[in-house]
């Protein structure tokens, strides 16, 4: 299986943020998107999870999934990817199990069960609280469980260490460390070191401020 | 650095030996309190529903109303409570906004729904009782839209609470808009004096004494303890389960913290 | 699906989910119109109708805010880009909730306020069947106009404005069926039927535009 | 004061200030009423005035939520606690611009929607001026609520909610002027002077209360 | 010219989250608020600032500012005291310039000029552009100009280098020490060093859980 990124071209709000982007992961590997704020690592993110349309007539062709094992057909990319963006995609006024329970309904239910999933990340006993009396890091750990209990291949990371604290770094570090052993995909955004063995790096410089549509 | 955090001795001691007004009431006293309370106000309300209700039964027909007049002892009753039940929640936003009191924070929000009740009860009893008198279950004047009016306050307030995920927060917004609305409870009062209404004017609580006669004053008037006694009764109660509800989500919040502590030194988990 | 539909009507329950703001509005509008066209009983049992079906429509569409700018501040929405469901069937599912959270109370409020308006009882019961049946085309149609607006804060107002001249057939219909009832020469049957089939219609192209213009967002 | 005055002005001219979506909203109103009672000219002739005060109110109502929220966003309102100038002063302001942004346009565009409606000049000349005086009080008792619910994601709805029943004074003294002058019993003046210090009462009260909420709200 | 601070105790959200928290910062020093997440340092200069009521019947008294130079009089804190918070209080739609002379009408002008301002924190020629076109770090930078346009004694400064690049923030250590060579005071809460002489410290500790008032 191989993730495939060719020349790909995103605008936002009228300006071009990334021009001829290319890059291939295969299984088993993790690519780490580095650059200064502003640059546009979370946009290349959210391309790549389909959340933002391409530029100039590139079309969903310029990222694809090449030699996908027989169990994966023709599904499209979406469905084999996990987004973890900025925002935990969690409701304060549910509890944490109504939470992951509510994804996992909705994302495909093949992964870790709920025990499993907390206690991976070290946060066992928080199913019946609502969401919304966690702090930071804690809500971002359940965030993470989204990933361990629907089983995709392609996992896409925006910072996804923000907030967590050196401890929960580190057993991040084995998730994802699993993930590829079992023959995922990680891309992740991040200024942060996130300790992995040997992952392959993309630098993103800012554009030149010259290839917007009225210049 | 040395010159902070250090406590100097008289002040600390001044502060520990000054009562705090949350010694009075605190809410584990109050729950103390209710418990006890509690059965003593039941039994006093049974009973006073049931001399209540036997009295107005027993009350001769209205020579104008015929049997009808008894809606009177569930209306008139209803409509005193759902403003009590205002002033109520006005002292308690008084004692919010200048106590600061996390109890009468609860009272508020504990009357609120229990005066929209009494509110619904007397826009029900008055229609149903409207039907034969005026021929119609409703009229815009002045008396019946301003107490449709104190139903729209109770159940704004009802919703801001909602909208409000974290009740502390809520506490002093609701308590001016409490405040605010007060000014309805005296318009309906006087609607029936200073416009022309169809509703009649005040016949008990009216200067210069009460003109209905004592047959029907007597049971109404018990009826209208049995009321505030069944308030009391279920204001205890509301009170005491917010006051759970609370101590809930503090006890959430330390389960959740306590998790996060756990992970960051395990020595302790 | 199913799993959204209920967990966004868990969502309504808790604290913070404004259950009972639509209902209030709806009941706010009812009284204002006697306070201004004065308590002629005659003349305000013969707007009836179209009172509560002009304070149904617009506090419909003035909850239809809710119905993706919170899942779109949190992330949800961008996770719905990536489930297997279709866009359009979630939309359908969120539009169901949304409508039997702030929808069908409406329906169910619209009799009491029927009587503050004087009505006779045939027309509360015709009023109150052509809002059933009209409010969902509402949501509906409202869904395009809220995915529209869905990155701006305060929308709120806006998508009413944008919503509005597309729902003006579901009122036309909705009213001259309620009035059908209760005026004699005119039917009741056919605009109730037009209005169903409309509610149909937009049950259908509703989704399909909306969850169009929520992958077209930008951010 | 002056300055802020100035700054809010400003913004509503620029991208994202929403000029019109209280006009348009208006519009909205008055266009759907028509529609629901039918086109029966001496019925509209007749509502008049009362559905363009409704429709003013209601867009007044629900513009009150661009009031506080977004300097509280932006941490301009911390700023606010700061300066010199006491709180209600600033919200007297505030609600000044206010008007001029989203009450000054409605008063504007009521003779012209009044054409719609069929109402005669006179009519139309004393709605319009009952609403000149009247809508300021409008915004000065909303500015409460507004300060009330300003920690409120999507809290349009429930501004209008809270300050509905203290502007119905507001609405039965306006209408009461405008049918004055139309209809021959009822006296113009002195509703209309009612309706006046109504205006004065709350542009005083309003900020002072509103300001008082301000301060006492939690983040 | 001192800042005293006695024993005062802040909740929020029905929570104690200060406790007897007492200091005192002199003209001419700085004070460095520190502690993890979560732990208050925030809510500390909120209440100093005077946007959060003090718990406990605690009245403004016990925030005060004793030996006033005599210029100085009896004006309350709040119109001697600046607060930079996390938020920038300007509108993205106006000019920068539209922006600052706004604040300094309405907090006061005895500071620098608009060109100075911009000058001193190294974005001159900005001064027309909309706010919102500006990247986070340079925001910040307009944000501080507020303190230099509007002369006040006492700085209230919440993690004022967040988004600033290392020049900016040694510019800003220039811009401190400026303030307090002047006889002013500074109150930061930071995680990161800001570059001054000497200043005083206070950690601030979560509290234990036990003292709500519902428990
Ligand atoms: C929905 C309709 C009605 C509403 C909202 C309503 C409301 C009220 C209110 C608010 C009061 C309290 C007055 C006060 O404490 O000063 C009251 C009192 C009373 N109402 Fe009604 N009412 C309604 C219908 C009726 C009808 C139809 C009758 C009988 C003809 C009636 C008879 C009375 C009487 C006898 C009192 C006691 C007056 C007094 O002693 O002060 N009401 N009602
Ligand atoms: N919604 C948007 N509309 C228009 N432009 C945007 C939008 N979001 C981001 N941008 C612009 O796109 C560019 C890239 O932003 P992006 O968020 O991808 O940066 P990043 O590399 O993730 O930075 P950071 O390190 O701060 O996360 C920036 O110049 C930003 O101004
Ligand atoms: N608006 C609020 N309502 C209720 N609790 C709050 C609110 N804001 C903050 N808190 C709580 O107050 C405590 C202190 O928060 P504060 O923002 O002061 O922390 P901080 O020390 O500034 O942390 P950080 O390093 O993240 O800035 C936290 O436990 C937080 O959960
Ligand atoms: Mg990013
Ligand atoms: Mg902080």
């Amino acid at each position: 299986m191989k993730l495939v990124c060719d020349h790909i071209a995103v605008d936002r709000g009228g300006e071009a943020i990334l021009r001829d982007v290319s890059f291939s992961v295969s299984s088993g590997e993790a690519l780490i998107v580095s650059g200064a704020n502003g640059a546009g690592k979370s946009t290349l993110l959210r391309a790549l999870a389909g959340l933002l349309p391409l530029a100039e007539g590139r079309t969903s062709n310029h990222i694809r999934l090449e030699e996908r094992p027989a169990g994966l057909g023709y599904l499209p990319l979406a469905e084999l990817t996990h987004y973890l963006g900025h925002e935990n995609a969690m409701k304060p006024a549910l509890t944490v199990e109504e939470n992951l329970n509510f994804w996992r309904d909705e994302l495909g239910g093949d992964g870790a069960e709920l025990d499993e999933a907390l206690d991976l990340v070290e946060l066992d006993g928080v199913q019946n609280l609502p969401y919304g009396h966690l702090s930071t890091g804690q809500r971002r750990r359940v965030s993470i469980c989204r990933l361990l209990m629907s089983e995709r291949p392609l996992w896409l990371l925006d910072e996804p260490t923000s907030g967590l604290d050196k401890a929960s770094e580190n057993r991040f570090a084995e998730i994802m460390q699993d993930q590829l052993e079992a023959g995922g995909i990680i891309v992740a955004a991040t200024h942060l070191p996130l300790g992995l063995n040997s992952p392959q790096t993309l630098e993103i410089k800012p554009l030149a401020l010259d290839s917007g549509a009225f210049d | 650095m040395s010159s902070m955090s250090e406590t100097a001795p008289t002040l600390s001691t001044t502060k520990a030996s000054r009562p705090r007004l949350s010694d009075l009431a605190n809410p584990t006293r109050f729950l103390w309190l209710a418990e006890r309370l509690l059965p003593f106000v039941w039994l006093i309300t049974a009973i006073l529903f049931a001399v209540g209700l036997w009295m107005s039964f027993a009350a001769p027909e209205d020579y104008q109303q015929g049997r009808t007049v008894r809606i009177m002892f569930i209306h008139v009753p209803s409509v005193w409570l759902a403003m009590f039940a205002y002033m109520v929640m006005v002292s308690a936003a008084l004692g919010v906004l200048v106590w600061r009191h996390p109890l009468a924070d609860v009272a508020a929000r504990a009357a609120a729904p229990l005066g929209a009740a009494f509110t619904f009860l007397g826009l029900v009893t008055g229609s149903i009782w409207g039907r034969p008198m005026w021929g119609t279950w409703w009229v815009w004047d002045a008396r019946l839209t301003s107490f449709l009016v104190l139903l729209i306050i109770y159940l704004g307030l009802m919703a801001l609470w909602r909208a409000m995920e974290e009740p502390a927060d809520a506490a002093r917004p609701s308590a001016i808009m409490i405040l605010v609305g007060a000014i309805n409870i005296p318009i309906i009062k006087f609607s029936v004096d200073w416009w022309n209404t169809l509703h009649q004017p005040a016949s008990v609580f009216r200067a210069g004494g009460p003109t209905m006669t004592s047959e029907f004053l007597i049971p109404l008037m018990i009826m209208a303890l049995a009321f505030s006694f069944l308030f009391l009764a279920l204001h205890l109660m509301v009170m005491r389960n917010e006051i759970y509800r609370r101590r809930i989500r503090t006890l959430q919040r330390k389960a959740a913290r306590a998790a996060g502590r756990a992970k960051t030194n395990p020595e302790t988990a | 699906m199913i799993a959204i539909l209920k967990r966004d009507l868990a969502l309504s329950l808790r604290a913070g989910g404004g259950l009972l703001t639509g209902v209030l509005f709806f009941l706010a509008v009812i009284v204002v119109v006697p306070f201004s066209i004065g308590p002629d009983l005659n003349l305000l049992a013969r707007l009836g109708p179209a009172v509560l079906w002009i304070g149904a429509l617009l506090a419909s569409l003035l909850e239809l805010e809710r119905l993706f700018q919170a899942d779109r501040e949190d992330g949800s929405l961008d996770q719905m880009m990536l489930m297997a469901t279709p866009l359009p069937v979630l939309v359908f599912a969120k539009a169901v909730a949304h409508w039997l959270i702030t929808g069908l109370p409406l329906v169910l409020a619209a009799p009491l306020f029927g009587l503050f308006l004087n009505m006779s009882s045939t027309a509360i019961l015709a009023t109150s069947a052509t809002l059933l049946v009209g409010t969902p085309a509402i949501t509906f149609i409202g869904a395009v106009g809220a995915a529209i607006t869905v990155t701006l804060p305060r929308g709120g107002l806006l998508i009413a404005i944008l919503a509005l001249p597309l729902t003006i057939p579901v009122l036309v219909f909705g009213v001259s069926a309620a009035y059908g009832a209760v005026e004699d020469p005119a039917p009741f049957l056919p605009p109730f039927l037009i209005l169903t089939t409309i509610s149909l219609f937009f049950s259908v192209i509703g989704p399909f535009a909306a969850a169009f213009a929520l992958k077209m967002r930008s951010g």
